[in-house]
């Protein structure tokens, strides 16, 4: 039972969020000009880090907000809550 | 291999078991190998085994970070089963079934293959045409099934609520596989184990594997915290850890690592002699010989290596259960746990070459490898071999995740367990 | 529209049909339903003081900015459901009315009203029960410290989303579900109820 | 001779209040206050049950969570209980509890004879055996040996009871209401933070409840009074006794169950569920789970008789019982020398104290040589005798490296043998979220280490034994937790009570004591008692090559019982430890993990059963109007839908025929209310529209509304649907039913993480509207009587339009669409005036025959039309083209699925495709949807794998055409029409089709268009 905190509602139980896989990825601006590899990396072959992990939320029984965490993925820690656009703290990964 | 039988263990029964010999030896790495599997879990240990009964190699060595087994192998709920919907899975499952009917006599351990039969409920009329169609496709496929009404299922389970009023949805039906069953977890992986030992492969234990390296795109060996270990063949068979390992060679998975959690109850004597499996209302059981209830729902929502998951899911799981099955509700969770399964987009496995020569992964099974373990070990043993899939894996590359040939098992079964 | 037009709550035959409901003084919590108030879904920018300033000139308050509040003037009742988004209560049959001015003041911005009368009922819940009933089925702290009047909190109950704020200290809260689960979670209350005496339901 | 073993007085029992209950049919006297357990001793009784494997006599071992034996039925019928621990179960009037495991009784139990094949079964024996033959695993060996194991039995009827959770938020929860949980709840709480405090037994205090040491000059139970009396007047302080914290998750998420009623009856008395569990989410741990002795491993250990010395001390003091009349008290440490005090005190003869230290020096141990018993130190209890019961012991001198005993045997006559091998933290909590621990030498013991989160341990459970420490250490977590959470400061404000000093002498480790043989060739020696695994198991494991602690767990069955190994697990691993040579720090304990003990799984279902609350039922506002009307409902995802309407006497096929005859040729009337819908709003819309259909949307002219299909990004079909056009700014979008929330989800994922600089609101409008849907050649006539204000005509109001307006009398949304391909109208109003619209349309249409129609007329319906429905017909691996829909698809933009469609895979020729079939022999014959379609004729007899070429996605018998129909994917589906496909069967029959177009009425649409 995460204990998650939606950046505007607050904590609440995971109960009330959807989980979004890996944060920051970007879908391609032109999907023309990218090759089937390319397009198939972005679709499926995400980071599955284990350690520090962005990842996107949404509080689907809340404010429905979208957000991206940074949780440790052996300890499940949140390492932080930052609202969609904002840099994620930490830097590059 | 010295032979387990009723007459080994009366003969050292008179000297009081002192003479027993080694299952596995426990040998320090060599300074090369011509194959290294990473992962000693039951897919590691039975790709191992094939290589070197199958393919002649036995110069080889399983490397596990841990124990024996202790990964998804040691902590699944043994559900077996080949009625999967499409012919690429049904071709690879199959094979795995048909290799466990003969794996006990075949390495001389008893893996406790129980085939009572693997029931998949329907709920809706939707569930219930899809039963109608993956179980027209195995029997057309060569997988014995057959699709039960509600009243042939409460024959055969009677502890079940066939009820159409008494419950949110009732059971209209199911699909049925008399082949299908539990077997033993450990087991599988001492087993295999032994027979590994026997056929001369070093079986490492409690050595990580920390680098892959590579020269010219070509592997050279693995870092372990044992030391390098050189070769030019590394077979990764690390289920949850893959990611972790792709990590290390520089490339990507389709994969992500999420906890599945597992529970038993208490012991009681028999009260059901089948697998039921339940995709809509998301619970399946069996009874362990032990007499334990056996019991599993999906996965979690989230990413996790740690090998626990949402109490929340466990919650669900068990209301299911006792919607499903009134009387366990006076029973007793014993243990609850989880393991960390590698899931692939379109939930089936990944038994593939890769873009580094020499590396070849085997993984994504996600929440039904298990089954597999034995099917999976010998097409792998196949690829690594011959640098080439066996046809029975050619599906199964990372290829298809470009060209978009996918085998989604998703809707096809609800969990694919 | 014409008298005889008849209107039904999601919760009239719960309501109506003479259920051997306990006596609001001896059960654990006693339901009321307030059907058929105006509720308008409100989208627009807080940032943006056109936005502010033309809502507030047509509601007569402003539109509660922090998340998780509400702002009540009597008349109308204004729940942040989120950084963009407001539920607006108003009076029955009130809300095309609300609709109109709310369209007429923001006119050319980027806004959506959408009526939703129709969409959601409201119940007050109260009883020296409710907490406890209310904390069978929601996550949420309801502790008196953590959830005070003026705020509120869009979150889950049993298996319905609900929109949730406390009334009086702990005692009472008002919730709005979504029409279709107001069913659901009247039998949902009902008997998580019947520990304390059962559940009476009043007008 | 009722209670013949009771003490003459003393115990936390009331006398006053004598109860009634049966053991194994006898019917016996126990009172409140009791456990189950304790009564039974109280009678003389302590063969309780038989083990797992070898059906040992089995007899109460343990007083509390620890027991591994003592396991019970009890009650009998829908309540019955299998595998109750009878030292937690409280005594309540007409108990009723029987012996599981044996037959005919537990004293003469047929299976013991196993016992004499023991030498057979060895850890892990049928690893090794039943191999032979082959087919005997499943017929012979399996069926009897799942016979033989479990132990009671499940109820036959369903629960009686009710079960519930609560979830709780706290600042502080404390585990554990000993003296050092007592003292945190005390220090948090005075200073006003909310606090829960629970504890697994029907009291607080701890193990004041059962010692007899002193604080403040007062015996300690009487301190514990006070404080939880104090407690009790604390307003945000919660206590629950009988409340097990069986779980510690992720973010201080503790589980608790409460025993409500267990108490009280086998079920709850009176209304209140039976258990409860409660979520609780804390702030700040705090764990106070004291600590479990741990019993000597010596050769026949598991005697009725032999028992954890605090076990023997806790029926003496609590429960006023007499364990035995002459015992051995065996230890390597000083609090065992309590139990010898507590029995002499109490008159009952202590033989001796064998003591494997040679020398000891301590308050306790004064006290005991003052009091004349004799101390054996030095010296090792080696083996022991009896048949039911224990009746006496061998004890021999220890060497010096206590690895070997020697000397003359001395036997000692007991029919009671107290041990203490030193006392384990209960460090299950602190370990389940991912705490470490560490090995402490000083209690030869793993304590805490890093504790995860705000979480603090106290007391016996952080490896401090001593009293006054006890409460020092909770006062001091209490301060830090309340502090935590801005409570006070860190430092102890309350006061602790004074404690009498109490110097000790140091344990001395013995993880097994020795024999006269070596391993293997000795007595047993039990670790598990219950799955009777022995220490020459522990050997044998890794003499096979076993070695790692979960192995040598895994290959023995050690700790896999109910009581998870609380009294032997530490044991293991130190006679691991000593198997392997190494260091037990090393070797390490099994994983803990939840549940701390076994929790009944009706109370994790709490109150989320049965057809109302098992999920969410969801509902239209005409749902009464269905049921009255003899509606039968399929469910469709949360929601209820009616599926056809049957009346009297009539059969599904009738009624279906009936439905659909009306409709085509009158008619027909349903309720569309749980299609989703999504306010579509902002400058933006009309490119957002364009970004998640296929289809273009910025043409579409204000008033129009257009079919679309929506795709997942791997280019598969997501969802369908009509959506239309309000304003310039301004759509109006449907969903399927059960595809409602997440396509929401989809759009608003795709609004808020990849396109935020779109200007769209989306809101949810499903429930706003009440969408009444009328279909049939009469549909405009009925629409006439009922709705005002727009002209019907098909020139003013063409096909796929909508406008506002009045329906009787009720403002509305009219639109021009249909599903059936006759003539249609759907009315839409603001749900609260749906039942009175519904009747209005009701009303009208009887003068043209109007039906209500449900789901399978509708699917006929669509299907005599060709037209798909998401999730029936698709299935998530099936393209747009497959479905001949390239006209949807936008070459002009991209949309969301687009790139996926130019993959290879997506554009392979011999993909399947939708077509129509009719079968050839009987035209009437249905197709089961979900069939196989072959090229094979006679494929139930060819050789597999037969190749597939399609396989049927709706299948039904129209009425309307006079034949069968049904829709299919077939591999090259569109080429290939007019050729035949076999479809076998399961019966063996095989069904021969054509493929046709699955247009099979009205191709050219007309009678939609009129
Ligand atoms: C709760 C649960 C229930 C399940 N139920 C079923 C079921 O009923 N039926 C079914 O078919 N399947 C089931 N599965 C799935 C099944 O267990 C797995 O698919 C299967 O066991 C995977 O086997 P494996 O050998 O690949 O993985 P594992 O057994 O996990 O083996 C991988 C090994 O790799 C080792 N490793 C990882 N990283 C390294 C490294 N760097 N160096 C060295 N070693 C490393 C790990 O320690 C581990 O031992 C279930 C899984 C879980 C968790
Ligand atoms: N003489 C010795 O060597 C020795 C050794 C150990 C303990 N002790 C004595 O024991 C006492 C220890 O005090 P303490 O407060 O640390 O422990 P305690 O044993 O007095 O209290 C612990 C309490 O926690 C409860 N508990 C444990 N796990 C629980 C769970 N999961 N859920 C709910 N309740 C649970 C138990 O029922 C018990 O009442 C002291 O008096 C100490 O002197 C003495
Ligand atoms: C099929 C199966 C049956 C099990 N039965 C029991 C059991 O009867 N008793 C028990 O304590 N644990 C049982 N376990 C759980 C294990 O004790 C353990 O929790 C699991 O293997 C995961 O390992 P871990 O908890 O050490 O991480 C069982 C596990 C499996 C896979
Ligand atoms: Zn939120």
């Amino acid at each position: 039972m995460l204990h998650i905190k939606c950046p505007w509602c607050g904590w609440r139980d995971e109960s009330e969020f959807g989980y979004g896989g890996e944060a920051h990825i970007e879908r391609p601006k032109d999907p023309d000009s990218v090759s089937d590899a390319e397009w198939a990396d972005y679709l499926f072959f995400g980071s599955n880090r284990r350690g520090d992990f962005r990842e996107r939320w949404v509080h689907s029984a809340g404010c429905r907000r979208w957000f991206n965490a940074v949780r440790d993925t052996t300890t499940y820690e949140f390492k932080a809550f930052y609202r969609m656009g904002e840099e994620p703290p930490g830097g590059e990964q | 291999m010295r032979k387990y039988s009723i007459f080994s263990l009366a003969r050292n029964a008179l000297s009081h078991h002192e003479n027993w010999w080694q299952a596995w030896r426990s040998p320090e790495p060599k300074k090369r190998y011509d194959a290294v599997i990473i992962g000693g879990g039951g897919h590691g240990l039975s790709t191992a085994y094939y290589l070197a009964k199958e393919h002649g190699m036995t110069n080889i060595a399983v490397i596990e970070k841990g124990w024996l087994g202790g990964g998804n192998t040691g902590r699944n709920t043994t559900i077996i089963r080949s009625n999967y919907l499409w012919t690429a899975s049904a071709g690879i499952y199959e094979k795995g079934l048909k290799l466990w009917e003969g794996i006990t006599q075949e390495v001389n351990f008893n893996m406790m293959l129980s085939q009572r039969g693997v029931l998949n409920l329907g709920h809706n009329l939707q569930d219930m045409r899809t039963i109608e169609r993956r179980v027209n496709a195995n029997r057309l496929n060569g997988v014995d099934g057959v699709v039960l009404n509600a009243q042939q299922v409460k024959e055969m389970v009677p502890i079940i609520n066939t009820s159409e009023t008494n419950t949110r949805f009732p059971v209209l039906g199911s699909s049925y596989q008399p082949r299908g069953g539990i077997a033993r977890h450990d087991a599988l992986a001492w087993g295999m184990a032994r027979a590994c030992d026997d056929l001369g492969i070093d079986v490492i234990q409690q050595c990580e594997v920390t680098g892959i390296r590579r020269e010219d795109g070509q592997v050279t060996g693995v870092d372990t915290t044992k030391g390098f270990i050189e070769t030019n063949k590394v077979g990764a068979v690390t289920a949850g850890n893959s990611g972790v390992i792709a990590d290390m060679a520089g490339i990507r998975l389709p994969v992500q690592s999420r906890p599945l959690q597992a529970l038993v109850s208490e012991p009681i004597k028999p009260v059901i002699d089948t697998v039921v499996m339940s995709g809509a209302v998301h619970v399946y059981i069996s009874q362990s010989d032990k007499g334990e209830l056996v019991i599993g729902a999906g996965v979690d929502k989230y990413n996790g290596y740690g090998q626990k998951g949402s109490i929340s899911v466990i919650e669900e799981q068990l209301a299911a259960l006792v919607e499903l099955y009134p009387i366990v509700s006076r029973l007793r969770l014993l243990r609850h746990w989880a393991g960390c399964v590698d899931v692939c987009p379109d939930a089936s496995p990944l038994l593939t070459k890769t873009p580094v020569d020499g590396l070849y992964f085997n993984c994504g099974w996600g929440t039904g490898g298990w089954k597999a373990t034995l099917g999976s070990g010998w097409c792998f043993a196949h690829t690594i071999a011959n640098d080439e899939p066996h046809p029975l894996n050619e599906a199964f590359s990372m290829k298809r995740f470009e060209t978009g040939a996918v085998i989604d098992e998703h809707g096809a079964a609800g969990v694919a367990h | 529209m014409s008298e005889a037009i008849r209107q039904e709550s999601p919760l009239v035959e719960r309501i109506t049909s003479g259920r051997k409901a306990a006596s609001p003084s001896d059960a654990g919590i006693t339901l009321r339903e307030r059907p058929f108030l105006g509720c308008v879904n409100l989208r627009g920018n807080p940032d943006d003081p056109d936005f502010t300033d033309a809502v507030k000139g047509v509601l007569g308050l402003a539109l509660p900015s922090g998340p998780n509040t509400v702002a009540d003037s009597g008349d109308i009742t204004a729940f942040w459901l989120a950084p963009t988004e407001w539920f607006v209560r108003t009076g029955a049959n009130a809300e095309r009315d609300l609709i109109a001015g709310l369209e007429e003041a923001l006119a050319g911005q980027h806004i959506a009203t959408n009526d939703v009368t129709g969409n959601f009922t409201t119940v007050e819940l109260s009883g020296p029960h409710a907490r406890d009933v209310l904390e069978k089925g929601c996550t949420l702290d309801l502790h008196p410290r953590a959830f005070a009047p003026g705020q509120c909190a869009q979150t889950l109950l049993g298996h319905a989303g609900i929109l949730i704020r406390p009334l009086a200290d702990g005692q009472a809260f008002e919730i709005v579900v979504r029409r279709s689960f107001a069913d659901y979670m009247f039998i949902w209350l009902e008997d998580a109820t019947v520990e304390y005496g059962g559940m009476a339901v009043s007008d | 001779m009722s209670q013949t073993k009771r003490l003459q007085s003393g115990g936390r029992i009331d006398r006053s209040k004598p109860l009634t209950f049966t053991f194994n049919g006898q019917s016996l006297q126990g009172y409140e206050g009791d456990t189950l357990a304790s009564a039974l001793l109280a009678n003389g009784i302590s063969l309780v049950s038989r083990s797992f494997k070898l059906h040992r006599p089995r007899g109460i071992m343990g007083a509390g969570a620890e027991c591994p034996n003592s396991l019970v039925q009890v009650g009998r019928g829908a309540g019955t209980i299998p595998n109750l621990r009878a030292t937690q179960t409280e005594l309540y009037q007409g108990l009723e509890a029987n012996s599981v495991n044996c037959w005919p009784s537990v004293k003469f139990d047929v299976n013991a004879v196993t016992g004499l094949f023991s030498p057979l079964l060895p850890a892990g024996f049928y690893y090794k055996t039943f191999k032979w033959p082959k087919s005997w695993w499943d017929k012979v060996y399996e069926p009897r040996i799942r016979k033989a194991a479990g132990f009671g039995k499940a109820p036959t009827e369903p629960d009686p009871d009710r079960y519930d959770k609560k979830n709780r938020h706290c600042d502080v929860l404390i585990v554990g209401a000993g003296p050092a949980g007592l003292a945190a709840a005390l220090e948090a709480g005075r200073r006003g933070a909310r606090v829960i405090l629970c504890d697994e037994q029907n009291e607080f205090g701890g193990s004041l409840l059962a010692n007899r040491q002193y604080l403040d000059g007062k015996p300690g139970i009487e301190w514990a009074k006070t404080a939880v009396a104090e407690l009790e007047s604390l307003e945000e302080v919660t206590l629950l006794a009988r409340t097990t914290a069986f779980g510690h998750y992720h973010h201080g998420f503790v589980s608790l169950l409460e025993r409500v009623t267990d108490h009280m009856g086998l079920t709850s008395p009176d209304g209140r569920p039976r258990q409860r569990q409660w979520r609780v989410r804390a702030n700040q741990v705090v764990l106070a789970t004291g600590a479990i002795e741990r019993p000597l491993v010596f050769c026949n250990n598991d005697r009725p008789g032999i028992m954890p010395a605090s076990a023997v001390s806790t029926y003496i003091n609590r429960y006023g019982v007499r364990p035995g009349q002459r015992a051995v008290v065996f230890t390597n440490n000083d609090s065992a020398y309590q139990t010898a005090l507590d029995l002499n005190d109490h008159g009952i003869d202590v033989a001796a104290i064998v003591d494997v230290r040679p020398e000891s020096d301590s308050v306790l141990v004064d006290r005991a040589r003052k009091e004349e018993i004799p101390i054996y130190g030095g010296y090792a209890v080696v083996d022991t005798r009896g048949g039911q019961h224990v009746s006496g012991v061998k004890v021999m001198r220890l060497n010096g490296r206590g690895d070997g005993v020697y000397g003359e045997i001395h036997h000692l006559d007991c029919d009671l043998v107290a041990s203490s091998g030193g006392w384990n933290p209960v460090i299950h909590l602190h370990s389940h979220p991912g705490g470490t621990m560490r090995y402490d030498e000083s209690i030869a013991s793993f304590v805490p280490d890093q504790a995860v989160g705000n979480t603090y341990n106290a007391g016996a459970c952080n490896g401090n034994f001593a009293l006054g420490g006890c409460i020092t250490e909770g006062l001091s977590a209490g301060a830090t937790a309340a502090a935590g959470v801005g409570f006070g400061s860190e430092d102890i404000e309350g006061e602790a009570p004074a404690t009498g000093k109490q110097q000790e002498s140091p344990l001395r480790p013995m993880w097994r004591v020795p024999s006269r043989k070596a391993i293997p060739r000795a007595p047993k020696q039990f670790i598990d008692v219950q799955n009777d695994q022995t220490s020459a198991d522990v050997y044998l494991a890794v003499r096979e090559g076993y070695r790692s602690i979960e192995h040598i767990k895994r290959y023995t069955a050690m700790g896999f019982g109910t009581d998870q190994g609380k009294l032997g697990n530490i044991n293991g691993a130190g006679i691991a430890a000593e198997a392997l040579g190494e260091d037990i720090a090393k070797v390490g304990t099994t994983t803990f993990r939840p549940a701390y003990t076994p929790v009944t799984m009706g109370a994790f279902a709490g109150r989320e059963l049965g057809p109302e609350r098992f999920h969410a039922v969801r509902k239209t506002p005409m749902h009464k109007w269905h049921v009255d009307h003899g509606a039968l409902f399929e469910n469709v995802g949360d929601w209820k839908r009616p599926w056809y309407y049957p009346k009297p006497g009539e059969s599904m096929r009738e009624a279906l025929d009936r439905e659909s005859y009306q409709t085509r040729h009158a008619v027909g009337v349903l309720d569309a209310s749980t299609l989703g819908k999504i306010d579509v709003r902002g400058p933006d819309a009309a490119e957002f529209l364009n970004r998640v259909y296929t289809s273009g949307w910025k043409t579409m002219e204000v008033g129009k509304a257009r079919y679309g299909i929506m795709l997942s990004e791997d280019g598969m079909i997501m969802d369908d649907g009509v959506s239309a056009r309000i304003a310039e700014d301004h759509y109006h979008m449907t969903t399927t039913t059960g595809g409602a929330a997440r396509v929401l989800g989809h759009l608003e994922e795709y609004l808020q993480t990849e396109w935020p600089e779109l200007q769209v609101y989306l809101t949810s409008t499903t429930d706003q509207w009440a969408a009444i849907s009328l279909a049939g050649p009469h549909a405009r006539d009925v629409v006439a009587k009922v709705v005002s204000g727009v002209d019907l005509s098909g020139g003013a109001f063409p096909f796929m339009t909508w406008r506002d307006c009045e329906a009787a009398g009720v403002p509305a949304r009219l639109f021009r669409i249909s599903f059936s391909g006759e003539l249609g109208f759907e009315i839409n109003v603001q749900a609260n005036y749906g039942q009175y619209v519904w009747d209005a349309v009701w009303e009208a249409g009887q003068e043209y025959g109007i039906t209500p129609y449900g789901t399978e007329t509708m699917h006929i319906l669509r299907a005599e039309k060709g037209f798909i429905i998401a999730g029936q017909d698709t299935d998530g691996s099936v393209n747009p083209m497959d479905f001949g829909m390239h006209g949807l698809l936008s070459k002009k933009k991209d949309y969301i699925g687009r790139r996926s469609l130019s993959r290879p895979d997506a554009m392979r020729e011999d993909r399947e495709q939708f077509v129509g079939l009719v079968t050839l022999e009987d035209p009437k014959e249905i197709i089961p949807e979900g069939a196989q379609l072959v090229e094979e004729p006679n494929a139930n007899e060819a050789p597999k794998p037969v190749p597939l070429h399609g396989y049927v996605t709706s299948s039904y018998y129209s009425s309307t055409l006079g034949h069968s129909i049904a829709l299919a994917m077939v591999k090259r589906g569109r080429e290939r029409m007019d050729d035949v496909l076999y479809s076998p069967q399961a019966d063996g029959r095989v069904i021969q089709c054509r493929i046709t177009s699955p247009v099979f009425y009205d191709p050219k649409g007309e009678r939609q268009n009129v």
